[in-house]
């Protein structure tokens, strides 16, 4: 595939590699901070091609890992209870909730009307096709998915589809990271950023932080080349003591984002405080579908307030050290539980739910026992 | 239709009467023939020369057509196949039909005759058979449970109990098209050209293979595909496996839909590959082998290590670094994370 | 998070509702993607495509620029080490 | 459950990975057990002492419970029957389960245990089997299909192409409860004592039978009962039959229920019951050796008359008026007329 | 079963049957009216049990035949079309249509749904468990179900089960024995009237058919004893010229019938002349429910008009000789197409269409070639 | 037409609507009966049940002397054949 398969070139990461060794002269330790970098990073065993010295570490960057528990069983509730027709993206089916009455695989089997969409347009579709049925898309991610869910709002209000609404669990990146930085233990140094978050937003959130925290930023993209390409830049400003924004991904980046997602976002949803599971409650680390948009809003229409069990900051049962690992203050490895009471089977915590969460990655893809 | 006065199934098509009488005989008997079904017995006599494997399965497939099969032909080749994975030459298939009151006659005639086509030219005979019919709303249309007898070519016959430290890893052909292909027509991707299962017979390659090397195990990657397939058996050997990604032959095709739909093709089913486990000092000649009978782009991926407490798969990038493949919970489904 | 991939934008077209929509092919794949937030793309630039819409239009020049400067490097050590060896 | 975190059938159960594996791991080969299970292959490798015969049977039966049997059991007995009627000793099954996403894992598992334990007390081993799970309102809780492996006791087998003109008929016991038992339970009658279903394994008393007698034909009236199944074997040997029907065994319970329902017990189904076919002058000798194998009521009903070009089946009723028994055109159902 | 085996007694059997070989002289033709009869005569060959004087013919008497192929349309219609949910007797649902688009078992392939009930009881419960479907009961028979019917529709208006109605085809026997007296090539000299018509209406329709035809009329029945003991008594009053109105059937039947059943028949139903399929129009032969229950009358609820067709009256296709042999003017055996053109697989006219028809009950039980 | 079955009537009761309805022993068989066209039925009497109404109460003496007759005369007659064979 065009664009994609130039960054695997084995020669250039080759490079790459030699350049990050080349460049460092004392242990780092650096986050990247979404799941999907995360995932590439397991999957091409990128930590073997890195020098001994650099540390990475994975960030709370999986939106299906970091839903709160509390909204998948409103979700469930909504299906098995409510009756509607429940759409979702694929990989939110075998996440549990909160209550752990099972995941929307097991409502599935219990008789509810689950289904897997590509894309909030497919359940608006849904929407038209059923009109006596309530369908209701329950809709996460970041920055980069949320324009999806606001297009499908947008596109129901101006359409009147009146049984189609959406039960939104957006989050922003940025007072996430800020947060991590500003933990009393952190270890983060430097952060990879998140390149497809910035595709929409733009980059105008880091300089504050940079500033601030001392931490060099680089938004990078998700290839193999990328990632080296963007530790490399990070190593080269932590050495030299020069922290600063750069972008790495400059294909897909522009310093103003996507405008007319940006403006899409603006319309349908407001900042709000949210939880995070795992991570609990993040300042302005939330979107919230905006009230002129009520009727296609699934907490108004249903009268749901999943946040006020109170208990997403919850970030997994026993001894699981989810706020730990989403932190970056615990690698999965070092978790107790890991590959022992917790596996993605059974996940104690979120970063065991979905296979691109720090946990579930690592059990994957390189070592089940510690 | 000159097997039933009704042009969808109905109940009547399995209550044991004339209907039914009509559609086995006009409909089964006529499409797969064979002196065993015409003796009008439930069931068949085989005089096989020595030991016999046998295996099972039921064909579910949705859509039952797809680019490069049906269900018909599948439940042929699937139990085909499996047979030559135990190293046995096929002898005869029974075909178990769960019809769904509604499903068109048509259809269920083409997928009959597909069956018997490839049933044909595997020189495998349907002998016995049964059909049942559940009330609309209780099946999917046709279901096919083919079970398949077959006489083994070797005794003992290859399995995981002879998978051996050293092992060289064949793959008989490029992987994941059959499970992308069912997931596009499926989804209605729309792909140009339309991408074409694999699914096919691979007895001939791989009796071929058992006939001219020592070996050791032989496996279908279905469901799951040749990542699970391999964590299996690592399991089952009790050593580690690995393999080099680089060497898996993908198509760009597969490759793309997989990028798109962030699916890994080590995990996408096949229905017409097979794994084989051969002496490392064989695989050359297993290569050649393979080459002979059609499968042209058979490739050596991989070896089993020693023995090993945890046995592992691990995969090899084709930038260096190593992964564990193991097995999934489920089934691969797309995601957007 | 955030599975995008480019693909080439094929043709492009209005829905009922106003909606932008166009056909990319992602290799050998074409799949219909949303253009709602990137009204200005062209047929045959290449998109960034995530849950079925385009969040960004692929900056070509960049990508060749970051890629051959790796490309290179990796091209010089690769003739260094056939030196070497 | 020991074998899942989930107390329903899910899609992941048939997806190929590790929440299959343990289902397939910790309840089928668990209950099933045997070293060929164990071994991990697609296929169980037999070794039949000289001719098999095989069968295959899918078993959808509504409700999956009723008095005196179940699913479970009934897949193992109706194939095991099956081999018995092509005078066969069973060896193996294979097992094909169709899930549907939502069944009761309990109930599952409750089937599982039945069928290991009707098939341990047929002294048969499950070799080898499949496990497919479809979409919710694409199945009907599960399916069930069984293939049978046996050895033969005599060769050539009782068959259809062996019935000869003379020949006597005998029936292994009262018929019809199978049916009405489960109707009942379909439909909810209520009857008090319950009407027990006849399902049950009927190989050791054929098997018997045939190592006894010169045994030309044994079938097992199921679907149709036992004037279908007489009116497909007078069309194969050519011959019409004659019965008399007072002396074919029904229970009182069974009668009475077809009284009310409009149905006649001749075309009501057995599932644990057999007709044989033997020469005349054996039929003593068969009815003592059915006797001794605990087919108390067996019973001689009648005889093939000579060739035919139209054979028919004929009953002689209680009165003696003669009537014919031809195949109906599909299932019996209840009637008002 | 009491008071159903002691009828079946072979002893008892001989006698009567000895008793009519003594009574008779010469032959006589006697046609048994209902469709349970021919069942039982076919079913126990009571014809062998018969002297060669004496012709037993086939009557009209199977509801499930003469229902006019357009009801059936009708109903296949609302259920395929309709959407309804359509209840109807087992026995219905092999029966064709006029149209020849097939049975209603072809129609629940097609995806109606069709629901085989023992009694309209069930088909109103289906209507309270299923309020948001329109249930109709295609409701057929002789005067012994209409009652049936009756309370269906009774308990439906008084219990407000909006949801549920009855399309229904009940026609009157003795009007189709008046018609079959009163035809042109008429042979049937006596008649085996049913016995459980009569347990429900009594026998008062009966002496003025045999004033004025001079047949004897003799309440039958259904045991094979009850149908020869029948025979006898038709045969004593025809040999003694001395036709006159018998009860044989007296443990079911008083003169009076069922008043209570009676009263019911007349507060719903009203007596009408109706098309009987192979009969044609038979003056005052139906039953049609009364205006006061058109809310649960599927005719007028869903302005159907069966009827207007106009082909009602035509009692088979091409070659069928249906009206001949309802009449008794022909037996089966004897119709060109019978086991030819014509099986219960693809019927050509009523009598095959359903197990009780006369040409089906023949094909099944005695002969398939004439 | 018209498949009846003599029953017994082994209990009643009426139900919401006020219909009255009863359970029937038909030999070992039972089942559920409307009664509301014999209301006169006592526990105990043979019941005529079609399409699950009881359209009449069996009149046991009259099934008793309709039989009783036939019988004796099946009786005689095989007393006179097994007098002359
Ligand atoms: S391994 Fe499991 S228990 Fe440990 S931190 Fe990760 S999710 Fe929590
Ligand atoms: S046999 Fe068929 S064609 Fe002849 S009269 Fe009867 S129904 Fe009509
Ligand atoms: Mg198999
Ligand atoms: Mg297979
Ligand atoms: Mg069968
Ligand atoms: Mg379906
Ligand atoms: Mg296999
Ligand atoms: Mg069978
Ligand atoms: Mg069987
Ligand atoms: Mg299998
Ligand atoms: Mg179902
Ligand atoms: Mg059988």
């Amino acid at each position: 595939m065009k664009w994609v398969e130039e960054f695997r070139d084995p020669a250039a990461i080759r490079a790459a590699s030699a350049a990050i060794a080349e460049a460092i002269t004392q242990p780092w330790t650096i986050m990247e901070v979404c799941g999907g970098q995360t995932h590439a990073i397991v999957r091409w065993s990128l930590h073997e091609l890195l020098p001994p010295e650099l540390e990475l570490v994975h960030g709370p960057g999986c939106p299906v890992c970091v839903t709160p528990g509390e909204v998948l069983d409103a979700a469930r509730d909504l299906a098995v209870e409510g009756g509607v027709i429940l759409a979702t993206y694929a990989d939110m089916l075998r996440v549990p909730g909160q209550r752990r009455t099972g995941d929307l695989l097991a409502a599935r089997a219990a008789g509810a009307d689950v289904r897997a969409v590509a894309s909030p347009l497919d359940a608006l579709r849904l929407a038209q096709a059923h009109p006596e049925r309530e369908v209701v898309m329950l809709a996460v991610g970041f920055e980069t998915t949320a324009p999806a869910s606001a297009a499908a709002i947008e596109a129901a209000a101006r359409g009147g589809v009146a049984n189609f609404s959406v039960l939104a669990s957006h989050v922003r990146v940025a007072p996430a990271m800020a947060m991590i930085l500003a933990g009393e233990d952190n270890r983060v140094q430097g952060f990879l950023a998140a390149g497809h978050v910035c595709a929409v937003v733009g980059t105008e959130d880091y300089p504050p932080l940079v500033e601030r925290y001392g931490a060099p930023i680089v938004v990078t993209g998700f290839e193999p080349l990328d990632l080296l390409a963007g530790v490399l830049r990070c190593v080269r400003a932590l050495e030299a003591g020069r922290p600063r924004l750069e972008v790495q991904y400059r294909r897909a980046v522009r310093p103003e984002g996507n405008p007319v997602a940006r403006a899409a976002l603006e319309r349908v949803f407001e900042v709000v405080d949210a939880p995070w599971r795992g991570l609990g409650e993040v300042p302005q680390g939330g979107l919230a579908i905006r009230p002129e948009f009520a009727a296609h809003d699934a907490l108004r229409r249903f009268e749901l307030r999943p946040d006020e069990r109170g208990v997403a900051a919850e970030g997994g049962q026993g001894s699981c050290r989810a706020a730990d690992v989403l932190r970056g203050r615990l690698k999965p490895l070092a978790c107790p539980e890991f590959g022992r009471g917790c596996t993605p089977e059974r996940p104690l915590g979120a970063p065991m739910v979905s296979s691109e969460g720090a946990c579930a990655a690592y059990y994957r893809h390189r070592a089940r026992h510690a | 239709m000159p097997f039933s006065d009704y042009e969808r199934v109905v109940l009547a098509h399995g209550g044991g009467g004339r209907v039914m009488q009509r559609l086995i005989r006009d409909l089964f008997v006529a499409a797969f023939g064979g002196a065993a079904l015409e003796r009008g017995h439930d069931g068949a006599v085989l005089r096989p020369r020595g030991p016999i494997a046998v295996t099972t399965d039921a064909f579910t497939v949705s859509p039952r057509t797809f680019p490069g099969g049906d269900l018909g032909s599948l439940a042929v080749h699937g139990t085909v196949n499996d047979l030559a994975m135990c190293g046995a030459r096929p002898l005869a298939l029974t075909a178990s039909f769960i019809l769904e009151e509604g499903l068109e006659l048509r259809e269920l005639a083409t997928l009959v005759e597909h069956m018997a086509a490839a049933a044909r030219s595997c020189g495998v005979e349907v002998v016995t058979g049964d059909t049942k019919v559940v009330e609309r709303g209780k099946g999917d249309g046709v279901f096919i449970t083919t079970t398949g007898v077959g006489e083994l070519l070797v005794d003992p016959p290859p399995g995981p109990e002879r998978l051996a430290p050293g092992d060289a890893i064949v793959v008989s052909g490029p992987i994941g098209e059959h499970g992308v292909a069912v997931l596009a027509a499926r989804e209605g991707l729309s792909l140009e050209p339309p991408l074409v299962s694999d699914a096919g017979p691979v007895h001939a390659a791989a009796l071929a293979l058992v006939e001219a090397c020592e070996v050791h195990c032989l496996r279908d990657p279905t469901r799951g595909g040749l990542a699970s397939v391999l964590a299996e058996l690592a399991t089952a050997s009790g050593s580690s496996m690995h393999i080099r990604e680089a060497d898996v032959p993908v198509r760009p095709a597969v490759a793309d839909t997989c990028e798109l739909l962030g699916l890994d093709p080590l995990y996408v089913a096949c229905e017409g590959r097979f794994v084989a486990f051969v002496p490392a000092a064989q695989v050359d000649d297993a290569l050649a082998c393979l080459r002979r009978s059609g499968c042209e782009q058979a490739a050596h991926i991989g070896a089993l290590g020693p023995a090993s407490a945890d046995p592992l798969v691990f995969a090899e990038s084709a930038l260096g670094g190593r992964r564990i493949l193991d097995l999934l919970s489920s089934e691969q489904l797309p995601r957007i994370c | 998070m955030c599975l995008a991939v480019p693909g080439r934008l094929l043709e492009r077209w209005s829905d009922a509702t106003g909606l932008a929509h166009g056909r990319v092919a992602f290799g050998a794949v074409r799949r219909e993607v949303c253009l709602a937030y990137t009204p200005e793309a062209q047929v045959g630039d290449f998109l960034i495509v995530h849950v079925g819409f385009a969040i960004q239009i692929l900056d070509e020049a960049a990508a060749r620029e970051a890629l051959g400067y790796w490309l290179e490097i990796g091209l010089e050590m690769a003739e260094q080490e056939g030196g070497e060896s």
